[in-house]
């Protein structure tokens, strides 16, 4: 059932993935990586289970593969925020191409020296 | 084997399957290289989303719906080992 | 009836030892005229018997024990048992009068009482029993009873070391003699004695008859004595005095030359044992005697010149004659009265002043004038004068060695030797303490009282009686005795006077030359003290230098084995299971030709190296979280796997497992330390090699495995059933919750332990130790 | 603490937690039962310690968790015992059937409860184990 | 949302009704009962859900409008041997105030490839984000561009 | 029902002390109940078993190669009676020495929980079932031996740990290549399905991961090391269960899968047995003699003693698997008696350090008794009944002409009475260097010392009474050596 | 892929001990990890692999249609991941605990109970 549909979405999700894989090597520092991956794994994932939901085309898969595509929307990008977040306040060094850091001001009160203690675990 | 690779080519899941196995060593090269622990952890997180994307590649290609049901399991709990890491670098912040 | 009266009169021995503790808190100074009503009592039934047994009757008890093993509490009464439960009983019961005094107000004389009736019985079951291992069982409480007796004097670290040097003496003999019993019951196909003692030429016949002879004597050495093992004996004067008297000298020791006389008639008769044991009767008789000589110390006198009898008797027992057999009952009854007299005279004297050194001691038989007879009347016997049983003996002893089938002017030679200096040691603890001129004691001596010379005068007087009348009170009991030996009927006639033969010459001159060494006993010992510091390197030294040697082994061994480091024990339990499955494999083969299972698909290729890949990189990571990381990789490629092959409920359960380990890793991993690189680089290439070679075993394990099946899976059954019986369409949940309900109800018990186990750990901290 | 977990935490707790009753439910029938269906529901709370901390966790817990595993021992040994009520071996399943409306015959049995068991113990210990780990 | 549940509750009898149970009909079901209930959304009262519907669908297509452009976008970037990239993090001001708000308006910037958010401020009024074309010079025509997700973010929930 | 109830009554008493968590009390009086019903129910088990054979329970009611078969042979049903006989006596003793702190934190629900997962391990006829077991009474011993977290019970706990978890992964791998190559776990079918296996090298290859797995389980040379380092740092009565207990599930384990599955090639497979079993016996006796302290040289004599029980496996006779089982008996009894009187030596000195002891004999006669039998037991002086166990180990192996491991249980023998020797002479002959005593709680003595006395009459009378301990350790032996009687009833009629 | 699969298993035990040898608690947890995941697999491998369908009864049948993944091997390692991750947990914490008692997580420097 919908075997184009589904073999074009599984193509693109796989694509896409893979985007965010060769993203996750090339890009130079952390945040520019993750736009890399978490997003586009993200939505290769959700393009992915949106294929099976086509493929199977029954009420319960499709509910299921449904609620999967939510749960990776829900979750990923919290879980980016997080990593970014905690990567930034730690001092993982930002890309020299970076033009602009207007948090930066906001903890200009403390040296921003990349923390060891976690970051180089 | 080789024939595997090529047939991968014609038939499209394979071909899906091929980029994703491709993606596993990349995100694993980053997991390798870090070089900080962020960096790692953005590849783990990636490496459980590919995980996902495979699992529903291949209920597909076995006509099997039992696997969609680890790929959601997957697809919401993978992100509680991804706060846990954050929480952990988060813990060297200048509070 | 009167066979029941043996396990009476050995079980009511353990009773009375039970309840005198009790008896004592009750009776205090009668109680050991009380309990030697027992012995007393004992005595008496055995005398009533010696006239059945003279007339050729044995008594037999059996009650089955152990039928499993062959075993009976079986007893056995025939001349030779009843010779020394004579001794034993008779003895006994001046032992414990005499103990009552000796020890009086002592505080734990109630334990005293209890050990004392313990050896008794134990003693009396040793030469009554009939099964061997019955046998066995009353011979190690007899050195059980040794201990604990010889160790009386507990606050005193000296008396703890001889107590443990006497048993473990005995003890590692009488583990000797137990393997010997065993072979010689499986080789005699029973293990009574009544049976045994017929089975003889079959013995004699039998390969094992050589390991059966050495164990048998290395029991029967250790417990009486026998060089090299006789240096407990002296050491064992720790005991108090009675002790000595009885255990060390008149009965325990005596159960080494019970069993080989007990033991001859399936054992005796051939060249090694003949060599042996009168090779060590002989040394031994030698050494005692000699060593006896360098004492001051009256026990220690005596329990010297105990070795050298208990060698004599050894070799005649060795000479395995008709005579010489006839010989050593009597001198057994002679050794026993004058050395017991001896003994308990020493005691007195010791309680008296306050003294047992013989160089400080001198005239006290006008202050102790009951015990000096005693005493002069044992020393006479022990020197062989006449008319006393202890010249009878003697003749009988010289004539015996005369007629000694091998080697005779040899053995004489040195049993004079050994009688001169014997004579000369007799004058010295029975003579000289009561002769020569009074000299100061540390205390003021006083006649003892009755409890303490009533033994000695009877037992010093039983001697002179005995050799008055020797052939109407000792005879009926030595003839059945050689009769059980030699198990051939032998008449024994004992008399005072043989007529003038070359015995009675060597008599004379054995006293005479006694006389002379006794005299110059100065002389002789500035002579032989020069030997003292080799005799410092005697069998004595040897022992303190096994036990040392063996704490040394312990310690060593101790400390490479149970090191304290784990990974050394990893080590060791992974080197063995490598080692023993290869070894296996290398020597029982069969091992099935993989069957090549080539048939791989790209991506399962890929999951499989990245697994693999990332296990490597977990090993290598500089970093915890970097290794945590790697080992999540490592957990979704797994799933990945489950999920490849058709296990959907194994991926998520495998998923789950990950993210909360990650999450329990990261919390701990917050107070944990950084990896640090604490090994050395040795230490890591020696690892890798024996990770390495464990891994390869463990895939050489499951190449084999799955290219070969021997019976096909059980698993149709739950495919059948799962839906229609069961109710579940997932046949491995219907697994888990029905068909093995049982493995997860057990699974389940393993996780709510963790919870237990880590809210324990986390919440309950003691700080001080506790107590248990 | 992030403001964006804690606001997204709020909206996944109830969503993992039917997600682990669904689990559960299914296990029978599908991939899931008891130990998957209890890890998700201890993932829950284990989520919401992480996100606002310990204490807020077990006030919303209400139970302590260690209630939860003897509870759970208790039903698994109860529904294993059950069978002894009709004369059978330890464990053998007792089953009837209920009619739900929509969904038609549903079979229930004891090995049913049993996972319920496992679920209980399985949420219990993992809760028990991580919020006195958070703890420290 | 009562509504909306009752939208749903009615796409689901339509389900059991038609015996048909495919996420086509499912999808029918919706949109049949969308309209019976928008006729009587009289007899119910007055519901903002109605006008909402509009808001979301395209609110939705919005999104996923931002999310293949910018996926595409940063796909380019990654495939080809140049970095093109502008990136910086940049302050967004917020007028939005409550915790879910700031949650979806965050989250759907973290969605978008491209743009990151990495922190709220304690007074919940600024949005810091990670950005990686921030191809204007002025940086607050950025802003007012990012800002376009609050907007969105509002119509839905207001 | 019968058979399955000491797995059940250790888990309901368990369930019932956590649920009843914060009233000590109740607790208390749970585990007592608990131990009383575990005790009855074993020995009812026993009389059955002796009566009417060998008793099967197929769990949930699936038949037997399929489902999970609870099966009590004589020999299992000896190990469950010791087991719930240790238990009682533990657990009352417990009563008058466990600390408040411990007893809120779990430590009646741990202990029952470990007499669950050891009587699981002697009942199951399921070799992954065995595994299961083995977790349980693992993880129970975990914590049991951590609880209360001092720094030594830590230390302990980490190696103890760590090498059973690698004993736990070889046996889980080596239950699973079984599996893979037999397609069964029943250990009935299992034997005979091994019978016809045509791959014999293999199948030995196999049993060495076996014996490996079970062999750190057992303390067996040169796989023993988490013992000694670990069994004198908890509380006495967690000491005392585990010396008792634990150590014998492996060497049950052993005796079970040599005698039932692993019988093709016994030449190779008993006679490496054998040899650790002397070796064990060597380095256990040598590590005590080495050790000063009392609950140190007790640990290190449980190492020699496994030796002597599984010499009578590796020498595979009737009479020798006879010896075993005897002597199993004996040691469990004896020993675990024996740990629990240094609990009492430490309570009445406040300490278990040889040179600090002293003075005991004098001032408590009745401990000093108390302190002999079993001492003297263990060391195997008649009539005792280490005695008759060490008889007839040494029997069959003078019948099989195994000479040098008979010397070596005897030179053994006399190594294990001098280091009985050296507690008996330090603690209780050497003087008190002493001042005070330590006050001693009159009502909690009466717990300790009534199992302790127990034990020791126990010890006695099994010593003078031989003979029915004797039939009952025989006749489980000859179940062993012959499995028939046992596969037919697990398999019912169709083998 | 059984043989690629023994590899792979080999490498885990491979890895695994050798991380237990580490002198380190932490790497020991890490070395228990890779231990536990290679006799997991390990089971599965042995009980045979398979790419026919999963054990469920599909909708309609009354019994598993061969060709089918066996179960019981499935059923066994879940057992075993289960107990070996309860066993993980306490581990851990015993760890924890270990190093706040010794202050090290050095394994050399805890060996005073052997010596
Ligand atoms: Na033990
Ligand atoms: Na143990």
């Amino acid at each position: 059932m919908n075997g184009g549909l589904s073999v074009v979405l599984v193509i693109l999700g796989a694509a896409f993935m893979l985007v965010a894989a060769i993203g996750v090597v090339r890009m130079p520092d952390l945040l520019t990586r993750m736009h890399a991956s978490t997003k586009a794994g993200a939505l290769g994932g959700g393009l992915l289970l949106l294929a099976v939901a086509v493929h199977f085309g029954e009420l319960g898969i499709t509910s299921r593969a449904l609620a999967g595509v939510a749960f990776m929307i829900l979750t990923a990008p919290v879980a980016a925020h997080m990593i970014g977040r905690a990567a930034y306040l730690t001092g993982v060094p930002l890309w020299e191409g970076t033009i602009v850091d207007e948090l930066r001001e906001r903890y200009s009160a403390r040296s921003r020296a990349p923390n060891s203690a976690t970051t180089q675990e | 084997m080789i024939r595997e690779w090529l047939t991968a080519v014609s038939e499209p899941i394979l071909l899906a399957l091929a980029m994703l196995v491709i993606s596993f060593f990349l995100a694993f090269v980053r997991l390798l290289r870090g070089p900080t622990l962020p960096d790692r952890v953005v590849a783990l997180d990636l490496i459980s989303t590919l995980t996902v994307g495979m699992m529903a590649a291949y209920a597909i290609m076995t006509d099997q719906s039992v696997f969609l049901d680890v790929a959601i399991l997957l697809a919401l709990i993978a992100f509680l080992g991804t706060i846990a890491f954050a929480l952990y670098v988060g813990k060297g912040r200048i509070p | 009836m009167i066979s029941g009266g043996i396990i009476v009169c050995v079980l009511s021995g353990f009773m009375l030892a039970l309840l005198a503790p009790w008896l004592y808190r009750v009776g205090r100074r009668a109680t050991a005229w009380i309990l030697a009503l027992l012995p007393f009592i004992q005595l008496m039934y055995f005398v009533s018997l010696a006239g059945p047994i003279a007339r050729g009757e044995v008594f037999v008890f059996s009650s089955p024990w152990v039928p499993g093993l062959k075993i009976n509490l079986s007893f056995y009464l025939d001349g030779l048992s009843l010779l020394f439960a004579l001794l034993i009983s008779g003895i006994g019961t001046l032992v414990v009068i005499y103990a009552g005094g000796y020890l009086a107000g002592h505080h734990q004389l109630g334990r005293f009482y209890a050990y004392l009736f313990m050896f008794m019985a134990s003693m009396l079951g040793a030469v009554l029993a009939n099964n061997v291992i019955t046998l066995f069982v009353f011979w190690e409480l007899t050195s059980l009873s040794s201990y604990v007796l010889i160790g009386f004097d507990h606050e005193r670290e000296i008396a703890r070391r001889a107590a443990l040097q006497a048993l473990l003496v005995t003890g590692v003999g009488g583990l000797a003699l137990l393997a010997g019993l065993l072979l010689l019951g499986q080789v005699g196909g029973s293990l009574e004695l009544s049976t045994l003692l017929n089975q003889g030429e079959v013995v004699r016949a039998h390969h094992l008859y050589l390991p059966i002879l050495l164990l048998i004597l290395a029991g029967a050495f250790t417990k009486s004595a026998q060089f090299p093992f006789h240096f407990w004996l002296p050491s064992a004067m720790e005991a108090p005095t009675p002790v000595s008297a009885y255990l060390h000298s008149a009965t325990m020791v005596k159960a080494g030359v019970y069993l080989l006389a007990r033991l001859g008639p399936v054992l005796g008769g051939s060249d090694a044992w003949h060599y042996l044991v009168t090779l060590a009767g002989a040394v031994t008789m030698l050494v005692g005697a000699a060593l006896a000589l360098f004492q001051t110390d009256l026990k220690r006198l005596l329990a010297y010149s105990t070795v050298s009898a208990l060698g004599i008797l050894t070799l005649l027992i060795g000479l395995d004659t008709a005579l010489s057999i006839q010989a050593a009952m009597v001198f057994l009854l002679a050794h026993a009265f004058y050395k017991g007299a001896l003994f308990l005279v020493a005691g007195a004297v010791d309680h008296e002043t306050g003294t047992r050194d013989v160089t400080q001691l001198g005239g006290l038989r006008h202050v102790m004038p009951i015990t000096a007879v005693a005493a002069c009347l044992a020393a006479l016997s022990m020197a062989g004068l006449p008319p006393l049983l202890g010249f009878i003996s003697k003749e009988l002893l010289y004539e015996a060695k005369l007629q000694a089938p091998r080697a005779a002017p040899l053995i004489t030679g040195a049993g004079v030797l050994a009688n001169v200096l014997l004579v000369a040691v007799a004058g010295i603890v029975g003579v000289r303490p009561f002769f020569r001129e009074r000299m100061a004691t540390p205390k003021n001596p006083h006649e003892a009282p009755l409890s303490l010379w009533l033994g000695p005068v009877i037992l010093a007087g039983l001697g002179f009686i005995i050799g008055l009348l020797p052939n109407t009170l000792a005879g009926p009991l030595v003839s059945p005795a050689v009769t059980a030996v030699r198990a051939e009927p032998s008449e024994v006639t004992l008399a005072l006077w043989h007529g003038l033969n070359p015995v009675l010459l060597l008599s004379v001159l054995t006293l005479a030359s006694g006389m002379g060494v006794y005299l110059g006993q100065g002389v002789v010992r500035r002579a032989t003290s020069r030997l003292e510091p080799i005799a410092q390197w005697g069998p004595a030294r040897w022992y303190d230098v096994a036990l040392e040697g063996l704490n040394a082994l312990a310690r060593i061994q101790t400390r490479l084995l149970q090191s304290g480091y784990l990974r050394y024990y990893l080590l060791m339990i992974i080197g063995a299971t490598v080692g023993l499955t290869t070894y296996t494999l290398a020597a029982r083969g069969g091992f099935p030709r993989p069957d090549g299972a080539t048939d791989v698909r790209f991506y399962e290729g890929g999951v499989a190296a990245l697994i693999s890949l990332a296990a490597v990189a977990a090993v290598r990571a500089r970093s915890r979280l970097a290794a945590v990381a790697a080992l999540g990789v490592v957990g979704y490629g797994v799933a990945l796997v489950y999920v490849l092959f058709g296990a959907p409920d194994l991926a998520m359960t495998q998923v789950l497992i990950e993210s909360l380990t990650v999450i329990l890793l990261v919390l701990v991993f917050y107070h944990l330390p950084r990896f640090a690189s604490l090994s050395t680089q040795r230490a890591r290439y020696r690892d890798v090699l024996v990770a390495v070679a464990a891994g390869g075993v463990m895939a050489a394990l499951v190449l084999a495995a799955t290219s070969i099946r021997f019976h096909p899976p059980i698993s149709d059954y739950f495919a059948e059933k799962s839906l229609v019986q069961a109710h579940g369409r997932n046949v491995v949940n219907v697994i888990l919750v029905d068909f093995r309900g049982m493995d997860t109800l057990g699974e389940i018990t393993v996780l709510a332990l963790a919870g237990i186990g880590a809210y324990a750990l986390l919440k309950l901290r003691l700080e001080r130790k506790e107590s248990g | 603490m992030s403001l964006i977990l804690r606001t997204a935490t709020r909206f996944l707790l109830p969503l993992l937690l039917l997600f682990s009753l669904f689990l559960l439910l299914r296990g029978h029938n599908s991939p899931g039962g008891g130990f998957v269906g209890g890890l998700v529901a201890a993932a829950a709370f284990a989520l919401y310690a992480l996100a606002f901390d310990v204490a807020t966790a077990r006030q919303l817990l209400r139970i302590d968790p260690r209630r939860l595993i003897a509870a759970g021992l208790l039903v698994a040994l109860g529904s294993g015992m059950a069978a002894w009520l009709a004369r059978k071996p330890f464990m053998t399943g007792q089953w009837s059937s209920i009619t739900l409306p929509g969904v038609g015959l549903v079979p229930l049995g004891t090995p049913l409860l049993f996972d319920l068991g496992v679920y209980l113990v399985v949420a219990g210990v993992m809760l028990t184990i991580i919020l006195s780990l958070a703890e420290e | 949302m009562t509504l909306f549940l009752w939208n749903i509750l009615l796409a689901l009898a339509w389900l059991a009704l038609t015996g048909v149970f495919t996420p086509g009909n499912l999808v029918v079901g919706f949109g049949l009962s969308y309209v019976i209930l928008r006729f009587a959304q009289r007899a119910l009262g007055p519901s903002p859900y109605f006008g909402k519907v509009f808001h979301v669908i395209r609110f939705v297509l919005f999104f996923l409008y931002e999310l293949i452009a910018s996926s595409l976008r940063v796909a380019h970037d990654v495939l080809t041997p140049t970095h093109y990239m502008r990136p910086g993090v940049i302050a967004i001001p917020l007028e939005i105030e409550s915790d879910g708000e700031i949650t979806l308006v965050a989250n759907l910037i973290s969605l978008t490839p491209g743009t990151l958010s990495l922190d709220v401020s304690a007074d919940k009024r600024t949005l810091y984000i990670h950005a990686m074309y921030i191809d204007d010079e002025d940086l607050d025509v950025f802003r007012q561009k990012i800002k376009r997700f609050e907007r969105k973010v509002l119509e839905v929930t207001r | 029902m019968r058979p399955v109830l000491p797995i059940l009554i250790p888990l309901m008493t368990a369930v019932a002390a956590l649920l009843a968590w914060r009233w000590r009390g109740v607790q208390r009086g749970v585990s007592l109940l608990g131990a009383v019903a575990l005790l009855v129910a074993a020995l009812i088990l026993l009389a059955s078993v002796w009566r009417d054979g060998i008793q099967v329970v197929q769990i949930g009611s699936w038949p037997a190669p399929f489902g999970i078969t609870v099966v009590v042979d004589l020999f299992s049903a000896i190990m469950v009676a010791l087991a719930g006989l240790m238990g009682l006596a533990v657990a009352v003793y417990s009563l008058g020495s466990m600390d408040t702190a411990r007893e809120e934190f779990g430590y009646y629900p741990l202990l029952h929980i470990l007499l669950m997962g050891v009587c699981g391990a002697f009942l199951t006829g399921d070799l992954f079932n065995l595994y299961v077991w083995f977790e349980v009474m693992l993880m129970a011993s975990f914590v049991l031996l951590v609880l209360g977290g001092e720094r030594a019970q830590i230390e302990g706990a980490i190696k103890y740990v760590t090498l059973n978890l690698m004993s736990s992964a070889l046996l889980l791998a080596a239950v699973g290549i079984l599996y893979g190559l037999v397609g069964t776990l029943n250990m009935a079918d299992l034997a005979q399905k091994l019978r016809s296996a045509h791959h014999p090298g293999l199948v030995t290859t196999l049993s060495m991961l076996f014996l490996v797995a079970f062999g750190i389980k057992a303390a067996v040379f040169p796989l023993f090391f988490w013992l000694p380092a670990s069994y004198h740092t908890p509380p006495v009565a967690v000491s005392a269960i585990f010396a008792g207990l634990l150590t014998k599930v492996g060497v049950y384990a052993l005796i079970r899968v040599f005698t039932l599955l692993f019988r093709h090639d016994v030449g190779y497979t008993h006679t490496l047995i054998l040899i650790l079993a002397g070796l064990t016996m060597i380095t256990g006796v040598l590590g005590a003699v080495a050790q000063n302290e009392f609950r140190r040289i007790l640990s290190f004599h449980i190492v020699s003693q496994i030796g002597y029980m599984i010499m009578g496996l590796g020498l595979f006779t009737p009479l020798a698997l006879t010896g075993s089982v005897f002597y199993i008996t004996h040691h469990i009894i004896v020993k675990t008696n024996l740990f629990l009187i240094s609990g009492v030596v430490n309570r009445l000195c406040g300490t278990y350090e040889l040179k600090n002891l002293g003075g005991l004999y004098q001032a408590h006669p009745g401990l000093a008794v108390l302190f002999m039998i079993p001492a003297l037991s263990l060391a195997g002086l008649p009539p005792l009944s280490g005695f008759w166990a060490k008889l007839t180990l040494v029997q069959a192996g003078l019948e099989t002409e195994q000479y040098v491991i008979v010397l070596v249980a005897l030179a053994v023998g006399v190594l294990t009475l001098l280091s009985m020797l050296k507690i008996w002479t330090e603690a209780f002959w050497k003087p008190s260097t002493r001042n005070s005593q330590p006050s001693v709680n009159r009502r909690q003595l009466v717990h300790v010392f009534f199992p302790i006395i127990v034990l020791a009459l126990l010890t006695v009378v099994i010593g003078l009474v031989v003979q029915p301990f004797f039939v009952l350790a025989e006749r489980a032996a000859d179940q062993l050596i012959n499995p028939e009687a046992y596969i037919r009833a697990v398999l019912g009629g169709t083998s | 892929m059984e043989t690629i699969l023994a590899v792979v298993i080999g490498v885990l035990y491979a890895t695994g001990i050798y991380m237990m040898l580490r002198r380190s608690l932490v790497k020991l947890i890490i070395g228990l990890s890779l231990l536990s995941n290679g006799a997991n697999l390990l089971i599965f491998t042995v009980g045979r692999l398979t790419r026919a369908r999963a054990p469920f009864v599909p909708e309609g049948a009354d019994a598993l249609q061969p060709p089918y993944a066996d179960p019981l091997p499935q059923a066994l390692i879940l057992t075993a991941i289960v107990i070996s991750f309860g066993v993980l947990g306490f581990v851990v914490v015993l760890f924890h605990r270990a190093y706040q008692t010794v202050g090290t997580d050095d394994l050399d420097e805890m060996k005073a109970t052997d010596t």
